[in-house]
C-alpha cells in the first residue's frame, strides 16, 4: 500500500460574481488529478506557475478545502477534518515552505518555532523538549546558541534548514516541500538539498517535492509528476520523463531548461525553437476542446501520459523507433 | 562573436553607502568594459554588489547617501561627472534599464502606451502619432501578440511574462546603445525565461547594443552571455569569455559555483555547498582575499596579501594567486588534513 | 524518533545544561528591551516619556491629597479669581474653585477615561479585528456587517442621544458609551493586518504544527502586528485625553461636580471667557496639547524600534 | 458596475432599517417629551396632552414606528413638532446650508492640505517637513471647539473681517448678492473647518508621498531619464493622489461630526445646530430623521469613496 | 442694586437722512434658530415672537404700564359685567401690512385657530371654555364658536364675545379669556388650520399690523423690515430693521465689537448678570431697563394632584410639610450676596412671588427670608430636628435621618455654581441636602418628573417661571392648576386666589389688597418662596432715539425710534 494515494482531487475556487454576488464560475486550481506516494520516495510535482502545484501540496497537508476526491492515508481519507485529527494527521505528514522568512513567526525565537509541533503533537516534559530542540538543531547543523534568537537572524538557507527542523520535529512519514530552494542562491539551494537528502536517508521520509526547476527535480526525485493547468499531463520515473518525454508539455519544460555547457547552447536553442514549433502548431492536437489536458493513459508500468490512447500510442512508437 | 568596439568603461569605480553615517562600499573598484553586440553577464551570490554596479551605471543613488568614485566613460562622457539634467540625456536614451520586479517597476495607474512612450517624450521629438507607432512595432518586436489591445491596457492585466516584455520595450524604446538588465527573468517560470532571453539577444543583434545581464543562475548565463565578469563581495574575481568561465573556470568562487549546481553527473550524490556566506557590507574585510574565508582549508599563504587581477590568456582574468593552490576538499585529501 | 534522534545527533541529555546556558549568553534581546534602548538613544523621545510618565504619576497621586468634594465647593467670592490672587495659583473658575486643583483631578479623571476608553475600545477592536481577519468566510462577513452598521452611526449625535437617556451618567459611563463607538478605527487597522498576516507562510506552518486557530490567532499573528497594535493604541490614548472635550462644549459633558480636562477646557465655549478668564481654559489646553504630542512622539519612538529590529537586525 | 453600486445599495437597506428602529428607540427613552419642555403658564396641561394624543405619542412605540414607516413611503417624515413644520421641508432648508458649508471646507481642506502634504513629503525630514508636522500634531491635539471659538473671536470679533452668526445677510438681494452673502458667510467656518480638516489628509499624503518615492516604478522612470518634476508630476503625485481623492467620501463623516460643532459656534442654522436644539425639545420626529439622513450620508460618502476608487484606481473594478 | 430707566434719553437730534436709509440692527438672543411661525397664536416659543416684533405681532389693545388694556390701539375693549359680554371694536383705519381692512372676522378667527381640535396651538386653555360655545367648538362637535358674534357681519368692525363668567382678569392684556392677537382671516382662510404653522401665509409671506412690514425672512435666523405704510399709527421713521439671532455665548463679544444696535426687548429678559459685567461699560451704549416679566422660585414637594378631582392635596406625610423646616432652609439661604455677586446688581432676592415689573401688586415691603443662619437653626431645633448621635446632620422629629433631595435644571456655570452654594449654605445649618442624582438635571427630565401627579425624587426644588401680563395666580398655584407642581393648596390660598379674580377684584384697590394679602401669606407659609427678580435690561446704540422699553410703550415701540447718525457711536 503506498503512504498516500491520492484519488481524482479538486479545489475549485469560486468565483463570485453578477448581482447576487453567487458564484457563477470556478477557478480549477487543481482539477482531477491522482498520484500515489510511496513510503521513502521522492515525489516530483512539477509545472509552471499558477499550474496548481501549491494547492496541491496544501491539499495533502489539509491546509486547503478540497473540492471533491480523496486524499488516503492510512485508509483514511484525510480531506475530512474529522479523520485528520483523529490520526493526528500533521504529526506524520508536515510542510516546508518556499519563503523560508515568512513561514517562520518572525516574533518567536528558534527554540519555540521548533518545538511547536512536540508541543501540539507530543507533550514532553520541558527539559526533553530541549534536548530534543537541540538535537534538531544539530541535525540541520545549526549551533545551539541559536535556540534564543529570531529568524531574521539567520540567513536565507539556515532559515529554510529551520525549517526543515521544524518539519522533521515529529519524525513525519511525509514531508510537502512546497519549492523549498527556488528563493534561495546556487550555493545556499545546494546546502539545503544536501540537507534534505541526509534527512530523507536517516530518518526514511517522503518528500512531495514541488518545484519548477527542473534541474532540482532531477536531482531530488525519484518519481515525477507533471502538472499543467489543475491536471496532470504526465507521470513516470526520473527517467520517464527526462529521458522519454511524450507530452509536448513536459518536452517544452525540458527544453528550457538552460543549457550549461557553453559549446552546445546554439544547438540546443534550435531544439528549443522546433519544441515551441510543435507546442504551438499542435496544441489542439494534445489538449481536448476546451484546452484542458486529456485524462492520463498508461504507457508502461511507470509511466502515463495525458493523451488520448491512439496519440500516445503513436508517440511511444516514434520514440521508439528514434531510439 | 567578435567584439567590434569598446563603449563603456568602468573604471576603478567604487559605490559606499551610508549606513549609521558611516559609508561602507558595496562595490569596490570595478574596473569592465562593455562592448557594441556583446552580453556582459555579471554573477554573483545575492549581496555582491550586483545591483549596486548596475544602479552605479545608472546614476540612481541618493547623492546624499551615497559615496561614488572612479570613472564611468561612456562614448567619450564619464557619466560620475554629470548633473541630473545631464545624466537624464543618457537614460532612456542612450542606456536602458530593466527590472526584476516586473509587477512593481510599472506605474500602476498608467496604460502600457503611456509608460512606453514616455521615454519618447524626453529623448525624441515624435509626434503622437509616431509615438503610437513606436509603441505598436516595441510590442511586437518583444514579442507580445496583440499590440493594439496591450498598449490600451493597465500593468496589472498583463501576466507576468508580458509585464516584463514591456519593461523591454520602455528599455529599448530609444534604441540605447546599452542594456543593463537586472535580473530580467529570476520572477519567471523556464518557458517564459527561456523566450525573454531569445527577445533580450534579438534585439541586441537589431540595435548592435551592448547588454550589462545581471543573474545568478548560472544556466542562464552560459545560454546567452558572450562574456562573463564573477562578482564577489563587491570585487570582480575573475572575467572572460562565456566558453573560459564555464570550460576552464580559475578561481576558487567560479569554481563552488559551478560545482553546487545540481548536475546530471551529481544526480545521487551531495551537492558542493561553499562554507559560510556573503559578508554584510559592515563586515567586508578590506584586506587580502575577500574570499579566502569561504575556503579555509586554503593556506593563507597561497592567497595575495592585496589581490589583483591576474590575465591568464587573452580576455581572461583572475583575482588573486590562490586559483593555482585551490582544490576542492574531496579533490586532495592532503589539504584537507 | 527518540532514538532516531540519539543516532543521528552528536548532542545528549548531559549536554543539555552546558548549550542551553551557552544559549541563552547569546539570546537576542527581547523587543522590549530595544524599545527601551530606542528610547535611551533618543534624548527628546526620553523627555517625552519621562513626562508622560511623570505627569501621569504626580496627578494620580496629587489627586489623592485633593479632597474632590471640597474642592468642588463653590465660593462665590472667589468669582473667577485672577491667578495669584485669593491665594489661587493658577486663579478659580466661575464657581471660585481652584484651577489648580482641578487641573489635577481633572487631569487625572480625563487620563483614567483616556486609559479605560483605550483599554476597552482597543481590546475588543483588537479582538475583532484579528478575528474577523483571520476567518474568511461568513464569521468575517457577519463581523464586517457590524462593523458597516457602526461605521454608519453618527458617532456625536449617537452619543449625546445616549448621554441624555442615562440619568445618572458619570465618567463610567461616558467611559462606556464612548466605547461603543471607538473600537471601528482599530478594528479596521488590525483586520487588514491580520489578514495580510494570516496570508503568510507561518500561520500555515503553525496549522500543520496542529495548533489550534485560538492560539494561533493571539499567539502568533497578534505579537506580529505588536507594533502596530502599540502604535496605534498610543496614538489613541492621546487623542482619548480630550475626548469628552467637545461633548462638554456642547453642554453634553460630564457633570460639573466630576472636572475634566473637557469641562475645563469648555470654558472657553465665550469669546469673553476666552480672554478675560483666560485660566479658567488655557491650562487645561496647553496641559492637553503637551501631553498629545508627548504621547504621539513616543508612538514614533515605538514604532521606529518595532521597524528597526527588523531592518537592521541581521547585522545586530 | 451600475449593479454592484446597486447591490451596495440594497445592502444598506437592511442597515438603515435597524438604525431607524435604533434611533426610534433611543429617541424615545430620552426623558421627557416635545411639549413638556415648552412648559410655561400659558399653555395648559390638558391641553399638551391633547396635542400629545392628537400626535399618536401615547401609542404603543411599535405602532408609532409602524406608522412613521408607513408616512416615510409617502415621503414623509413627519412633522416637527418645535417648529410646526413637516420635517422634510425643514432639513430640507438645513440640508442646503450644511451641504454647502461642508462642500466649502471640503473643497478648502484639500486646497490646503494638498500642497503642504505633498511639501513636507518632497522635503521629508528637513525644516519644513518638521514644520508643517508639528503643525498637523498641535493641530490634531486642539479640540474642534477650541480652534473655532478662538477663530471667531480672532477674526470675527477682533479684526471684524468675517460675520459671526448666520448663513447669509438679512439684506441681501436674491441674486449674486446674495450667492455672495452665502460665501462670505462660510469662508470663516469653511477655512476653521479646513484647518482643523487638513491634519489628516497632511498625514495620510504625506506617508503615501513618501512611499511612492521609494517605489519601483518611481524608480523605472528615472532610468527613463523622466526630469525629477516631472517624476513627481506624473508620477508620485499622481498614483498618491488616489487613495486621498477616495478620503474625500469617508470625510464625509468627520465633516457631519463637526457641524454639530461648527453650526453651534456660528449659530450656523444647518442640521447640526438643529439636531442639538432638536435634543433638547426632545423633537422626536426631527431628532430620527437627522440622525438616519446622517448615518445615510456616511453610507453614501464611503460608497462614493469606493466609487472614487474604482474609477481612478484601474487594478479596483468593484465586483 | 443697579437702577435701570426703561428709557434711553437721547438728547441728540435726530439726522432725518440717516433715519431713513439707515438699518436699525437688533440681535436676537438665542441658542437656536427661531423658528418661524409668525402667527403668534401657533408660536410656542418666545424667540418667534422677537424676530417679528416689528409687526407688533397683531397686537388688538394698547395698554398702560401696569398692563391694563386702554383705549388708542388697535382696537377698543368694553366690558359689560351684566351682559357678560366683551365688545371689541377695531378701529376704521385699521389695516393689514397688505392694505386690506381689519375686519371682525379677523377676531373671531383667532379663536378658531386657538381651539379648534386639530390646532398644533399649545396655547389653548380650560379658561376659554368660559366662552359660551367654545368647549363644543373645541371637541369638534361645534363648527362656530357660537359665543362670538359679529353684529356688523364678518367685515364689519365689531365682535362681542359671550361669557359665561366675567372675571376682572379680563381687563388686563394677556389674561386667559381674551385672546390678545388676531388672525389675518382672508389672508389664510383657505389653509386648514392644522397646517397653519406650516404654511406659506404664516412663514414666507405673512402680514401684520405693526409700524413695520416683513421685507425677508431668512429662516430661523435673520427678519428685516422697512415701513409699513398702512400702518393706523404713528409712521415709522427707520428705513430698515434687521433681526438676527445671536447665540448666548457671542452676544457680548458681538455688541461690544458694535454689530448691534441693541437686542430685540423681551420682558422675560435675554440678557443676564454676567453680560451685564461684559457690557456695563461699553463706549456708546447706554443701558436701559425694567423689572423683568420672570422670577425664579423654590417650591417644596407637599402633595399630589388628584387627577379624578382634578385637585392639588397636600400630603401631611410628605418630608416637607413642616413649615418650620421649609422656612429654615429658606433662612439659610444668602440670595443676597448671590444675586450680588453673580447678578452685578440686576438680579435681586426675591422677597416675594409676585415681581416688581407689576408695579401695583408688587409688595416691596414683604422681607422675604434673608440670610439668618440663627433663626435657620433655631427653626430647625425648636421643631425638632435636631442632630442626634453626633451625627453632623439633622434628623427628622421621630430621630429618623433626613436626607433632602434638591431639583436644580442644568445651565450655565454660573447658575450651577450657586446650586452648590446653596447646598452649602444648607449643610451649615446641619441638614442634608443634595442634588438630585447628584446633578443639576437637564431641563426635560426636570419637568417630566415634576408633572407627575406624584413624585418622590425631589423634595424641593428651584424652578423659574416667565410671566403672562395679567399678574393672576390661580394657574400657577391655584387648587386646581396642574402646574402647581408643590401642590401647595390650603384653604387660605384658594380662598386668597379665588378673590384675586372674583367680583371684588373689580375694585383694584381691594385687588390690589388680595395680592399683598397673598403674598404675605405665601411668605409665611413658604410653600414656594421666590428666589431672584431680575431686571430685563439691555445696552442700546447712542445713535437710537426714542428708545423706551416700558409697557407702555409697546405698541409704538418701533414708531418711536429715529437715528441720530448714519453710523454706531
Ligand atoms: N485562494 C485562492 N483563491 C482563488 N484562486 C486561487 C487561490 N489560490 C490559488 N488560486 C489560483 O489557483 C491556481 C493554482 O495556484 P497554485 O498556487 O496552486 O499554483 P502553483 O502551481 O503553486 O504556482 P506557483 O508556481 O506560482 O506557486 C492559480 O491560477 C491561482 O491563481
Ligand atoms: N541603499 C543601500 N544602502 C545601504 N546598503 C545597501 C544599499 N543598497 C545595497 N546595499 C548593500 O550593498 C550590498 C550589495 O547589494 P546589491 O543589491 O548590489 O547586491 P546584489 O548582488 O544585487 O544582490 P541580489 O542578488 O540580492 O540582488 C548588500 O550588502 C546590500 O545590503
Ligand atoms: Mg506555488
Ligand atoms: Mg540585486
Amino acid at each position: 500500500m503506498s503512504l498516500i494515494e491520492i484519488k481524482d482531487l479538486k479545489v475549485h475556487y469560486p468565483i463570485r460574481s453578477g448581482f447576487w454576488n453567487r458564484v457563477t464560475d470556478s477557478v480549477k486550481a487543481v482539477d482531477g488529478i491522482s498520484f500515489n506516494i510511496e513510503a521513502g520516495e521522492t515525489y516530483g510535482l512539477v509545472g509552471e506557475s499558477g499550474s496548481g502545484k501549491s494547492t496541491t501540496g496544501k491539499s495533502v497537508v489539509g491546509l486547503e478545502k478540497v473540492t471533491s476526491g480523496s486524499i488516503m492515508y492510512k485508509g483514511k481519507d484525510i480531506t475530512k477534518k474529522s479523520n485528520r485529527n483523529h490520526l493526528d494527521y500533521n504529526h506524520d505528514v508536515q510542510m516546508i515552505f518556499q519563503d523560508s522568512l515568512s513561514s517562520l513567526n518572525p516574533r518567536k525565537r528558534i527554540e519555540d518555532i521548533i518545538a511547536e509541533p512536540l508541543r501540539n503533537f507530543e507533550h514532553l516534559s520541558k527539559d526533553d523538549e530541549k534536548l530534543r530542540v537541540l538535537q534538531l538543531l544539530d541535525i540541520v547543523g545549526l549551533d545551539a546558541d541559536a535556540l534564543y534568537k529570531y529568524p531574521h537572524q539567520f540567513s536565507g538557507g539556515q532559515r529554510q534548514r529551520i525549517g526543515v527542523a521544524r518539519a522533521v520535529a515529529t519524525n513525519p512519514k511525509l514531508i510537502i516541500a512546497d519549492e523549498p530552494v527556488s528563493a534561495l542562491d546556487l550555493s545556499v539551494q545546494a546546502q539545503v538539498l544536501n540537507f534534505m537528502k541526509k534527512i530523507q536517508r536517516e530518518f526514511g521520509i517522503s518528500y512531495l517535492f514541488i518545484s519548477h526547476d527542473l534541474g532540482v527535480v532531477r536531482h531530488m526525485c525519484n518519481n515525477i509528476a507533471i502538472m499543467n493547468r489543475g491536471r496532470l499531463v504526465e507521470i513516470g520515473t526520473r527517467d520517464d520523463i527526462y529521458n522519454h518525454p511524450l507530452h509536448i508539455y513536459t518536452k517544452r519544460l525540458l527544453a528550457a531548461i538552460p543549457e550549461t555547457n557553453v559549446s552546445q547552447r546554439k544547438a540546443h536553442r534550435e531544439a528549443r525553437l522546433a519544441v515551441e514549433q510543435v507546442y504551438r502548431e499542435q496544441q489542439d492536437k494534445y489538449y481536448d476542446e476546451h484546452g484542458d489536458a486529456y485524462p492520463l493513459v498508461q504507457v508502461s508500468p511507470t509511466h502515463a501520459v495525458a493523451l488520448p490512447e491512439a496519440l500516445a500510442q503513436q508517440i511511444v512508437q516514434e520514440g521508439e523507433v528514434k531510439a | 562573436m567578435e567584439s567590434t568596439s569598446e563603449f563603456l568603461n568602468i573604471k576603478d569605480v567604487s559605490t559606499a553607502f551610508k549606513i549609521n553615517g558611516k559609508y561602507y562600499d558595496a562595490i569596490s573598484h570595478i574596473n569592465l568594459e562593455v562592448h557594441h553586440d556583446e552580453i556582459l553577464a555579471i554573477v554573483g551570490e545575492s549581496g555582491c554588489g550586483k545591483s549596486t554596479l548596475a544602479t552605479t551605471i545608472m546614476g540612481l543613488h541618493d547623492p546624499a547617501e551615497t559615496k561614488i568614485s572612479g570613472e564611468v566613460d561612456f562614448e567619450g562622457t564619464n557619466l560620475l561627472t554629470l548633473n541630473e539634467a545631464g545624466y537624464n540625456k543618457f537614460r532612456g536614451a542612450k542606456i536602458g534599464m530593466i527590472f526584476q520586479d516586473p509587477l512593481s517597476a510599472l506605474n500602476p495607474l498608467k496604460r502600457i502606451e503611456d509608460q512606453i512612450s514616455e521615454v519618447m517624450d524626453y529623448h525624441t521629438n515624435f509626434t503622437a502619432e509616431q509615438k503610437h507607432d513606436r509603441v505598436l512595432e516595441l510590442l511586437d518586436q518583444v514579442g507580445i501578440v496583440n499590440p493594439k489591445r496591450t498598449a490600451h491596457q493597465f500593468p496589472h492585466e498583463l501576466s507576468g511574462g508580458m509585464r516584463q516584455r514591456v519593461i523591454i520595450a520602455i528599455a529599448i524604446a530609444c534604441k540605447p546603445d546599452l542594456i543593463i538588465a537586472d535580473e530580467p527573468t529570476t520572477a519567471l517560470d523556464v518557458t517564459i525565461q527561456a523566450q525573454i532571453l531569445d527577445v533580450l539577444r534579438e534585439i541586441q543583434k537589431e540595435n548592435h547594443a551592448g547588454i550589462i545581464l545581471i543573474t545568478h543562475d548560472l544556466g542562464v548565463v552560459a545560454e546567452t552571455a558572450d562574456r562573463v565578469a564573477v562578482m564577489y563581495a563587491g570585487q570582480i574575481v575573475e572575467q572572460g569569455s562565456a566558453e573560459q568561465i564555464f570550460n576552464t573556470p580559475k578561481h576558487p568562487y567560479t569554481r563552488s559555483l559551478l560545482r553546487s549546481m545540481p548536475q546530471l553527473e551529481n544526480q545521487n550524490d551531495d551537492l558542493y555547498v561553499i562554507q559560510g556566506n556573503v559578508p554584510s557590507l559592515q563586515r567586508m574585510p578590506h584586506e587580502g582575499d575577500r574570499f579566502a574565508p569561504r575556503i579555509p582549508w586554503v593556506p593563507e599563504s597561497a592567497h595575495e596579501k592585496d589581490p589583483v587581477m591576474h590575465v591568464i590568456e587573452t580576455g581572461h582574468e583572475v583575482r588573486c594567486t590562490c586559483y593555482k593552490e585551490f582544490k576542492f576538499p574531496d579533490e586532495a585529501e592532503d589539504v584537507k588534513a | 524518533m527518540e532514538e532516531n534522534l540519539n543516532k543521528h545527533s552528536n548532542i545528549s541529555a548531559a549536554d543539555l545544561d552546558r548549550l542551553t546556558k551557552e544559549a541563552s549568553e547569546e539570546a537576542t534581546p527581547s523587543s522590549a528591551k530595544i524599545i527601551w534602548n530606542e528610547f535611551k538613544a533618543d534624548k527628546p523621545a526620553m523627555g517625552a516619556l519621562i513626562i508622560v510618565i511623570g505627569f501621569i504619576l504626580f496627578v494620580m497621586i496629587a489627586a489623592l491629597f485633593i479632597n474632590t468634594p471640597k474642592m468642588m465647593e463653590t465660593n462665590i467670592m472667589n468669582y473667577n479669581a485672577a491667578p495669584g490672587s485669593n491665594g489661587f495659583l493658577f486663579g478659580a473658575d466661575t464657581g471660585g474653585r481652584s484651577v489648580g486643583q482641578q487641573l489635577i483631578v481633572g487631569a487625572r479623571n480625563s487620563i483614567g477615561i483616556a486609559i479605560g476608553l483605550t483599554l476597552i475600545s482597543s481590546t475588543f477592536g483588537i479582538c475583532w479585528g484579528l478575528i474577523s481577519g483571520y476567518f474568511n468566510g461568513y464569521i468575517d462577513w457577519g463581523m464586517q456587517r457590524v462593523y458597516d452598521f457602526m461605521m454608519m452611526l453618527p458617532m456625536t449625535m449617537m452619543i449625546i442621544v445616549l448621554v441624555t437617556i442615562i440619568k445618572n451618567y458619570n465618567a463610567v459611563t461616558l467611559t462606556f458609551i464612548f466605547s461603543i463607538f471607538y473600537w471601528e478605527g482599530t478594528s479596521r487597522l488590525i483586520r487588514s493586518r491580520t489578514l495580510s498576516e494570516s496570508e503568510k507562510d507561518y500561520v500555515a506552518a503553525a496549522k500543520t504544527s496542529g495548533t489550534s486557530n485560538f492560539k494561533i490567532i493571539f499567539k502568533e499573528i497578534m505579537p506580529n502586528i505588536s507594533s502596530l497594535i502599540i502604535v496605534d493604541t498610543t496614538l489613541s490614548f492621546a487623542e482619548n485625553i480630550g475626548v469628552e472635550t467637545g461633548l462638554s462644549y456642547l453642554g453634553f459633558g460630564l457633570p460639573i461636580q466630576t472636572p475634566s480636562l473637557g469641562t475645563l477646557i469648555a470654558n472657553a465655549n465665550d469669546p469673553n471667557n476666552i480672554t478675560q478668564y483666560w485660566w479658567t481654559w488655557l491650562p487645561a489646553a496647553i496641559l492637553i496639547i503637551i501631553l498629545c504630542l508627548s504621547i504621539s512622539y513616543i508612538g514614533q519612538v515605538v514604532r521606529r524600534s518595532a521597524d528597526a529590529s527588523q531592518r537592521h537586525g541581521i547585522t545586530d | 458596475m451600475w449593479k454592484t453600486i446597486l447591490r451596495r445599495i440594497l445592502i444598506m437597506i437592511p442597515e438603515i432599517i435597524i438604525l431607524s428602529i435604533l434611533v426610534f428607540l433611543l429617541a424615545k427613552a430620552m426623558p421627557g417629551d416635545p411639549f413638556t419642555g415648552s412648559i410655561n403658564p400659558k399653555a395648559d396641561p390638558a391641553q399638551l396632552h391633547h396635542l400629545m394624543k392628537i400626535n399618536g405619542l401615547y401609542d404603543p412605540w411599535y405602532q408609532q414606528y409602524w406608522n412613521w414607516v408607513v408616512h416615510l413611503f409617502h415621503g414623509n417624515l413627519g412633522n416637527s413638532y418645535q417648529y410646526q413644520e413637516p420635517v422634510t421641508r425643514l432639513i430640507g432648508g438645513r440640508a442646503i446650508n450644511t451641504l454647502w458649508l461642508a462642500l466649502f471646507t471640503t473643497i478648502l481642506t484639500y486646497c490646503i492640505a494638498l500642497p503642504m502634504g505633498m511639501y513636507a513629503a518632497k522635503h521629508e525630514g528637513k525644516l519644513p517637513d518638521s514644520i508643517i508636522r508639528v503643525y498637523t500634531y498641535v493641530t490634531f491635539c486642539i479640540p474642534f471647539f477650541v480652534i473655532l471659538v478662538i477663530g471667531v473671536w480672532i477674526f470675527g470679533f477682533v479684526l471684524g473681517w468675517f460675520p459671526t452668526t448666520g448663513s447669509i445677510s438679512s439684506t441681501a438681494t436674491p441674486g449674486i448678492q446674495s450667492v455672495g452673502s452665502r460665501i462670505y458667510h462660510i469662508l470663516l467656518p469653511g477655512i476653521l473647518g479646513a484647518l482643523f480638516g487638513t491634519v489628516n489628509v497632511v498625514q495620510y499624503l504625506r506617508s503615501e508621498v513618501i512611499d511612492a518615492k521609494r517605489s519601483d516604478y518611481v524608480r523605472t522612470a528615472r532610468s527613463k531619464g523622466v526630469p525629477e518634476k516631472d517624476i513627481y508630476k506624473h508620477h508620485i503625485f499622481r498614483n498618491s493622489l488616489l487613495p486621498i481623492a477616495a478620503f474625500a467620501g469617508y470625510s464625509i463623516t468627520g465633516l457631519l461630526n463637526g457641524s454639530l460643532f461648527t453650526e453651534t459656534v456660528f449659530s450656523y442654522p444647518g442640521m447640526g445646530l438643529l439636531f442639538i436644539n432638536s435634543i433638547s425639545y426632545r423633537d422626536y420626529t426631527v431628532i430620527t430623521a437627522l440622525v438616519l439622513i446622517y448615518g445615510i450620508l456616511n453610507l453614501l460618502g464611503t460608497l462614493l469613496s469606493d466609487i472614487i476608487l474604482s474609477i481612478v484606481d484601474p487594478r479596483i473594478r468593484i465586483q | 442694586a443697579v437702577k435701570f430707566s426703561t428709557t434711553y434719553k437721547n438728547s441728540d437730534a435726530t439726522d432725518k437722512t440717516a433715519t431713513k436709509n439707515g438699518t436699525l440692527k437688533l440681535a436676537l438672543v438665542s441658542n437656536s434658530p427661531f423658528q418661524g411661525i409668525t402667527d403668534p397664536q401657533l408660536a410656542s416659543n418666545a424667540s418667534d415672537s422677537m424676530a417679528f416684533a416689528p409687526g407688533n405681532l397683531n397686537n388688538l389693545f394698547k395698554y398702560d404700564k401696569n398692563y391694563k388694556i386702554i383705549s388708542g390701539g388697535l382696537a377698543d375693549q368694553k366690558l359689560d359685567r351684566s351682559a357678560k359680554t366683551a365688545t371689541i371694536t377695531i378701529r376704521k383705519n385699521g389695516k393689514w401690512s397688505n392694505g386690506s381692512p381689519v375686519i371682525a372676522k379677523d377676531i373671531e378667527y383667532a379663536y378658531e385657530v386657538l381651539g379648534n381640535k386639530d390646532s398644533t396651538s399649545s396655547q389653548y386653555s380650560s379658561d376659554f371654555e368660559n366662552i359660551e360655545g367654545m368647549a363644543a367648538y373645541h371637541k369638534g362637535t361645534a363648527d362656530t364658536i357660537s359665543g362670538i358674534t359679529m353684529p356688523d357681519g364678518e367685515n364689519g368692525k365689531v365682535a362681542v364675545i359671550h361669557f359665561q363668567k366675567m372675571s376682572p382678569s379680563m381687563q388686563f392684556v394677556g389674561n386667559s379669556y381674551i385672546s390678545q392677537y388676531i388672525e389675518p382671516y382672508e389672508h389664510i382662510k383657505n389653509i386648514p388650520i392644522a397646517k397653519l404653522a406650516s404654511s406659506a401665509p404664516v412663514r414666507k409671506n405673512p402680514i401684520f399690523t405693526g409700524a413695520y412690514k416683513l421685507d425677508k425672512v431668512v429662516e430661523g435666523e435673520s427678519t428685516s423690515w422697512s415701513p409699513n405704510k398702512f400702518y393706523y399709527g404713528k409712521k415709522a421713521q427707520i428705513g430698515h430693521i434687521t433681526i438676527n439671532v445671536v447665540s448666548l455665548n457671542n452676544i457680548d463679544k458681538a455688541l461690544q465689537s458694535k454689530k448691534y444696535d441693541s437686542v430685540v426687548p423681551f420682558p422675560a429678559a435675554s440678557l443676564g448678570g454676567t453680560d451685564y459685567k461684559n457690557l456695563k461699560n461699553v463706549k456708546g451704549f447706554t443701558n436701559v431697563g425694567e423689572p423683568s416679566l420672570g422670577y425664579s422660585y423654590f417650591a417644596f414637594n407637599l402633595g399630589h394632584f388628584d387627577t379624578k378631582t382634578g385637585k392639588n392635596v397636600e400630603d401631611p406625610s410628605k418630608k416637607m410639610s413642616n413649615k418650620s423646616l421649609r422656612q429654615a432652609m429658606m433662612y439659610a439661604l444668602n440670595v443676597d450676596q448671590v444675586s450680588k455677586k453673580f447678578g452685578n446688581g440686576v438680579k435681586q432676592r426675591a422677597n416675594t412671588l409676585i415681581p416688581p415689573v407689576f408695579q401695583k401688586y408688587y409688595d416691596k415691603n414683604a422681607a422675604g427670608y434673608a440670610l439668618n443662619i440663627k433663626k435657620a437653626n433655631k427653626l430647625l431645633d425648636d421643631a425638632g430636628y435636631k442632630k442626634r448621635n453626633g451625627s453632623k446632620w439633622r434628623s427628622d422629629p421621630q430621630g429618623k435621618p433626613l436626607t433632602i433631595h434638591f431639583g436644580a435644571m442644568s445651565s450655565n456655570a454660573t447658575t450651577e455654581a450657586t446650586y452648590q452654594d446653596y447646598l452649602q449654605q444648607w449643610h451649615k445649618v446641619g441638614l442634608n441636602v443634595k442634588l438630585v442624582n447628584g446633578k443639576p438635571i437637564e431641563t426635560n427630565s426636570f419637568y417630566d418628573t415634576l408633572q407627575k401627579p406624584s413624585q418622590n425624587t425631589m423634595d424641593l426644588w428651584l424652578g423659574v417661571w416667565s410671566l403672562s401680563s395679567e399678574p393672576s395666580q390661580s394657574q400657577l398655584y391655584g387648587e386646581t392648576a396642574p402646574f402647581n407642581m408643590g401642590h401647595f393648596a390650603t384653604a387660605k390660598n384658594t380662598q386668597l386666589i379665588n378673590k384675586m379674580n372674583d367680583s371684588s377684584a373689580w375694585n383694584d384697590k381691594s385687588r390690589t389688597k388680595t395680592f399683598k394679602d397673598w403674598q404675605e401669606y405665601m411668605n409665611s407659609q413658604a410653600g414656594v418662596v421666590g428666589e431672584q427678580f431680575s431686571y430685563a435690561w439691555q445696552p442700546v446704540n447712542n445713535r437710537v432715539k426714542g428708545f423706551n422699553i416700558s409697557p407702555a410703550n409697546d405698541v409704538d415701540f418701533y414708531s418711536n425710534l429715529t437715528l441720530t447718525s448714519s453710523s454706531m457711536k
